[in-house]
């Protein structure tokens, strides 16, 4: 009996993955810190930590601290540079069959352009991911990600300066993320990746310090999940372009519980710190559930909810 | 290389108040932990707690190794109701280790509370070597492992804070009294420690005064465990370097403070 | 030897609580369904569900669904209405000796008006908690928690209409929480109640369909908190009324967490569910803090983080 | 009165493919649970699973109560792990029950499922009626309590979705047909049953076609379980009703579908 293959391939824009299990930025490192426990060729895409033109410091210690089925961050865009990055770290992931997709971030437009153009020129980087969305920046830079008419700017400026797919990350901060992904969508972005994290806090309350250095943080993981599906699903209702689901994604049923609410592909994020086979894990499961329900095509997933 | 892998729970034996000794045999063959290497452990299935904890490695056998953890919050509290039979999942052997000890020296080894558990492994990975082992807690209950250092014949300083046991005082105070009277031979010497930051802090100095080389093992909140999600920097003259990966010992003197 | 009691009182502008320890509308019924687990007479308030001017019917089943270290519940304001409840509730409330909050809401703000109104003229009822940040409602009426001109607006009407103290109860689905809570105050606000549920959705995948017949639902429960803590610390530091803190109160600790965000009092939901006895544990577990760190008066917990 | 307190697991036994039935003893004194009545189940202390969880009483004796459960996710996942002696809280008994039968009345059981629980507790507490019981499944593996049922005499009717075993079709359809052979009787008997809410839906028109009393024992989405959320509502003709308090059990005649 001739058994056909399920097709897991799914193109996000210009860019065709060959199955929809990706990383999160900043809870892979740059591929690297995980290859010893996935083979990075089986990938859908790796995703590396922020990027911007010059090394950040990021924040003081303590940077993480778990709550309640999720954890906070502020890491604060720590990263060694766009220059280190292309040649120390790219020379290595371009020995893999894999998507590489460079997620960045500048201090102002210019910089977002002038980070975009740097990467463009570069073999082996297959998308950019713009990092609109860190909720461990300064008020200023939070406009970038929650301001229609900013994110409207800085998108044309980096759409402008690079041709590689441009995926831009929304911050699910916002009253309606609806307006942000179209304002994205409208500047030019090919995909949207949803959500980043949510800005939270956490007090000890014997010390009565907060317990991460930088007083608030991102909160990632399980807990956010319902808010991330939601806002997945919103946006999938109003842009026109993919999107890329994440927020707590631990496994298989996760996954596709993402793309039923609209998402193209996923991102594992959180998920690969609990279990660093994370991603192998979950791509198994995905097969496992098309097998199980007949599906051939994971495509037909896309958007698949029933309301 | 570090692995994933599953452990059954031999023992989980309470050694002083809130203090206890897990034994775990891994199901499948694992990599011999280093001291100074941690694990990182999960204590539950479920999303909460949702992160592994990282613990020092205690103790090494054929079969087994040991833990060395104090309760202190959600996982370890979980962790202590664990019984024999209970399967939990590790990741590790994780971070580099206390450095080998060159030839003609003498280590010293130093430990402030639960900080123990790693020098312990080493004590007793050199234990041929002699070495001294300053230990120091906040009072007499709180000490720990003076039985299991004796039985490798290794008759620790004591200090406590509120001079309930030994000296009076940090174990740093001890060592510094130590260090003054026999100044001549230090240069000889080399210094192990792990113990809660401000230990390490004044460590460090009198290290810098007698100019003895000394490593520390650092603690950081961690999540991955494995340098990815730069969670747990500690300052350094070449910059930042994470616990996990590129620790977490690392020389006292290279640590900006 | 004479030990002076600990001083539990705390304000809520006009309204003298006890304790800070109230129950969150919805969560608590009318009262009567947790009196035989606890003791009215030791709480610092009830805070009754979500009434309106006319009996509301709400949304169809599954209204709840599970979450990671959460719940989505989709209730839609089902209520007997303002005259049932003077009528057949109040009575019943009106024989403890505790502060009664009446939550209640309006389909437009006439209706917020009228409904204040009502309620202002019957004895027994010690404030009124005004929600206008239900998520379950049409995209029409959440503009009144998400719109500072709508919720000025709406604010104002109520606050003409009522001589009680008036607690606004603000929406965590906004891009700043701070322009929200400085709009209710300065339309009128007594106090502020922070936060609402938080916007989520959750598919089964093998059937496809939301778990929720409402599709989205609010998120409340141990997820939010680190959401939650900072809006109260966001909402301390902008705005100068009192401010009631919620979203994920299981224990003492998280109580007390709250109150150094900046909460003058604390008000427990989700948590009734888990266990009906939450808060009678939460006040103990109150007093057991403070003896244990030598603090004689709650009141000096109240927005004692130190940033 | 309901009550929250702990009980300690005597046994968690597998009866059948995911199917278990857990004994309980209270800590404490508890009150007595009527056949249709439950309990909230919380299978952690930590915060996920959060919720308690519904099970109907299976079974009662002096000391111990029973309930049967199916795994079917996560809560059920993580309590058919536990082991005797393990604790867990409880909630109840919540619930009004099923109405007493009233003398002369020969009372029919139908369950369709793990819906077999609540019908189970009701037979054995009216035994002496010798009810007819109808058992429902989607095949021979998933019928439950079979043997239970001829230890106190019961000979339940069968049938299958897949006629593995008993009639080939769903139990509504083999009441159907008995009711249409006995139908001069009918109206000494009154139906009571517990299944999915497709199953209740078709029995409340062939109660109603004819003429006979029927209650069946409802499940929603729960989350406090004393009316107090207003998570679990069914439509009846007089207004909404809560499951967890107002039922689980209702005339099958109010409610409208
Ligand atoms: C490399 C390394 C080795 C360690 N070795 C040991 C050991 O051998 N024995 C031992 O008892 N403890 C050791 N620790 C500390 C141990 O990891 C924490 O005590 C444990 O994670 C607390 O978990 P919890 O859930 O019980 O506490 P929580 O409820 O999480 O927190 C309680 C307290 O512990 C602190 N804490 C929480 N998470 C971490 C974390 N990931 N790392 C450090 N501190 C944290 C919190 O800030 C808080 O003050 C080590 C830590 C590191 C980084
Ligand atoms: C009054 C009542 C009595 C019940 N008696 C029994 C019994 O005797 N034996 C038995 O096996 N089951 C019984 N149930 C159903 C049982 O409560 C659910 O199977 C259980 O809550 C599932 O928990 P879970 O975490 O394993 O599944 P989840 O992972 O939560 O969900 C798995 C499936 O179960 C459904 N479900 C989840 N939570 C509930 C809930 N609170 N109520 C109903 N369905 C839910 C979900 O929609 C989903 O389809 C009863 C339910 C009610 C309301
Ligand atoms: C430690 C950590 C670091 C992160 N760094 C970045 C980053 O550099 N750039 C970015 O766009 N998102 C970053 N994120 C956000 C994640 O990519 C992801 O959007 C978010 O964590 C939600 O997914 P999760 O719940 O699966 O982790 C980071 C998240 C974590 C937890
Ligand atoms: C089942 C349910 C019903 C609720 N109904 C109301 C309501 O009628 N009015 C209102 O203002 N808030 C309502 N809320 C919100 C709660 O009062 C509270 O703000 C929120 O649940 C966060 O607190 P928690 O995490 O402690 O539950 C409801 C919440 C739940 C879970
Ligand atoms: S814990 Fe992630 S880098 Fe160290
Ligand atoms: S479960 Fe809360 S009203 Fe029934």
């Amino acid at each position: 009996m001739v058994r056909l293959k399920s097709n897991l391939s799914v193109n996000i824009g210009k860019l065709k993955l060959k199955n929809p299990v990706m990383t999160a930025s900043g809870t892979f490192g740059y591929g690297e810190e995980y290859a010893g426990f996935v083979d990075l060729n089986k990938l859908g895409a790796v995703v590396v930590k922020g990027l911007s033109l010059n090394p950040s410091r990021g924040n003081p210690t303590p940077r993480i601290v778990e709550t309640p089925s999720g954890m906070l961050n502020a890491i604060g865009l720590q990263n060694i540079g766009i220059k280190a990055f292309i040649k120390d770290k790219l020379p290595f992931l371009k020995k893999y069959d894999t998507k590489v997709v460079v997620n960045f971030f500048g201090n102002a437009v210019k910089e977002y352009a002038e980070a975009a153009r740097r990467l463009s020129g570069e073999s082996g980087i297959h998308a950019l991911e713009m990092n609109i969305s860190c909720p461990n920046k300064q008020a200023g830079w939070i406009a970038f990600g929650t301001d229609p008419k900013v994110t409207f700017k800085v998108v044309s400026a980096v759409r402008k300066a690079t041709p590689l797919p441009l995926i831009v990350k929304l911050s699910p901060n916002v009253t309606d993320i609806k307006i942000m992904a179209k304002a994205a969508e409208d500047a030019g972005a090919d995909a949207l990746s949803v959500i980043n994290t949510i800005t939270g806090m956490s007090i000890n309350i014997k010390t009565r310090r907060p317990h991460l250095a930088n007083i608030t943080g991102g909160l990632s993981g399980p807990a956010i999940k319902p808010v991330a599906v939601r806002m997945v699903w919103e946006c999938y209702k109003t842009a026109s372009i993919p999107i890329i689901g994440m927020g707590g994604i631990i496994t298989a049923d996760d996954a596709i519980e993402f793309m039923l609410a609209g998402a193209a592909a996923v991102a594992v994020g959180t998920a690969n710190f609990i279990n660093p086979k994370a991603t192998m894990d979950i791509l198994k499961g995905i097969t496992a559930f098309m097998s199980k329900e007949g599906i051939n095509d994971v495509k037909r997933l896309i958007g698949g909810v029933e309301c | 290389m570090s692995k994933l892998f599953l452990a059954s729970i031999k023992e989980n034996k309470e050694i002083a108040g809130s203090h206890y000794i897990l034994t775990l045999s891994p199901l499948t063959k694992t990599i011999k932990p280093q001291p100074g290497q941690f694990f990182m452990l999960s204590v539950s299935n479920g999303l909460d707690p949702l992160l592994k904890r990282p613990f020092s490695i205690f103790r090494v056998s054929e079969k087994h190794f040991q833990i060395l953890y104090r309760v202190v919050g959600k996982a370890t509290e979980i962790l202590k109701n664990k019984k024999a039979g209970d399967v939990i999942e590790a990741l590790g052997p994780l971070g580099n280790g206390f450095p080998r000890i060159k030839p003609n020296i003498k280590p010293i080894l130093i430990a402030g509370g639960v900080g123990v558990a790693p020098l312990f492994a080493l004590a007793e990975s050199v234990k041929y070597k002699k070495p001294l082992f300053f230990l120091g807690a906040r009072n007499k209950k709180e000490l720990l492992c003076i039985n299991e250092l004796r039985k490798i014949r290794i008759n620790p300083v004591i200090a406590t804070d509120d001079g309930s046991a030994g000296l009076k005082g940090t174990v740093v105070d001890a060592l510094s009294a130590f260090l003054t009277r026999h100044s001549s031979l230090v240069t000889r010497h080399c210094i192990y420690a792990c113990g809660p930051k401000a230990m390490l802090r004044e460590l460090s100095f009198l290290a810098g005064k007698f100019n003895i080389e000394a490593y520390g093992a650092f603690e950081e909140n961690m999540a991955c465990g494995v340098g990815a999600c730069l969670g747990c920097m500690v300052n350094t003259k070449d910059g930042l370097r994470s616990v996990c990966k590129e620790g977490p010992v690392f020389p006292l003197g290279e640590i900006l403070w």
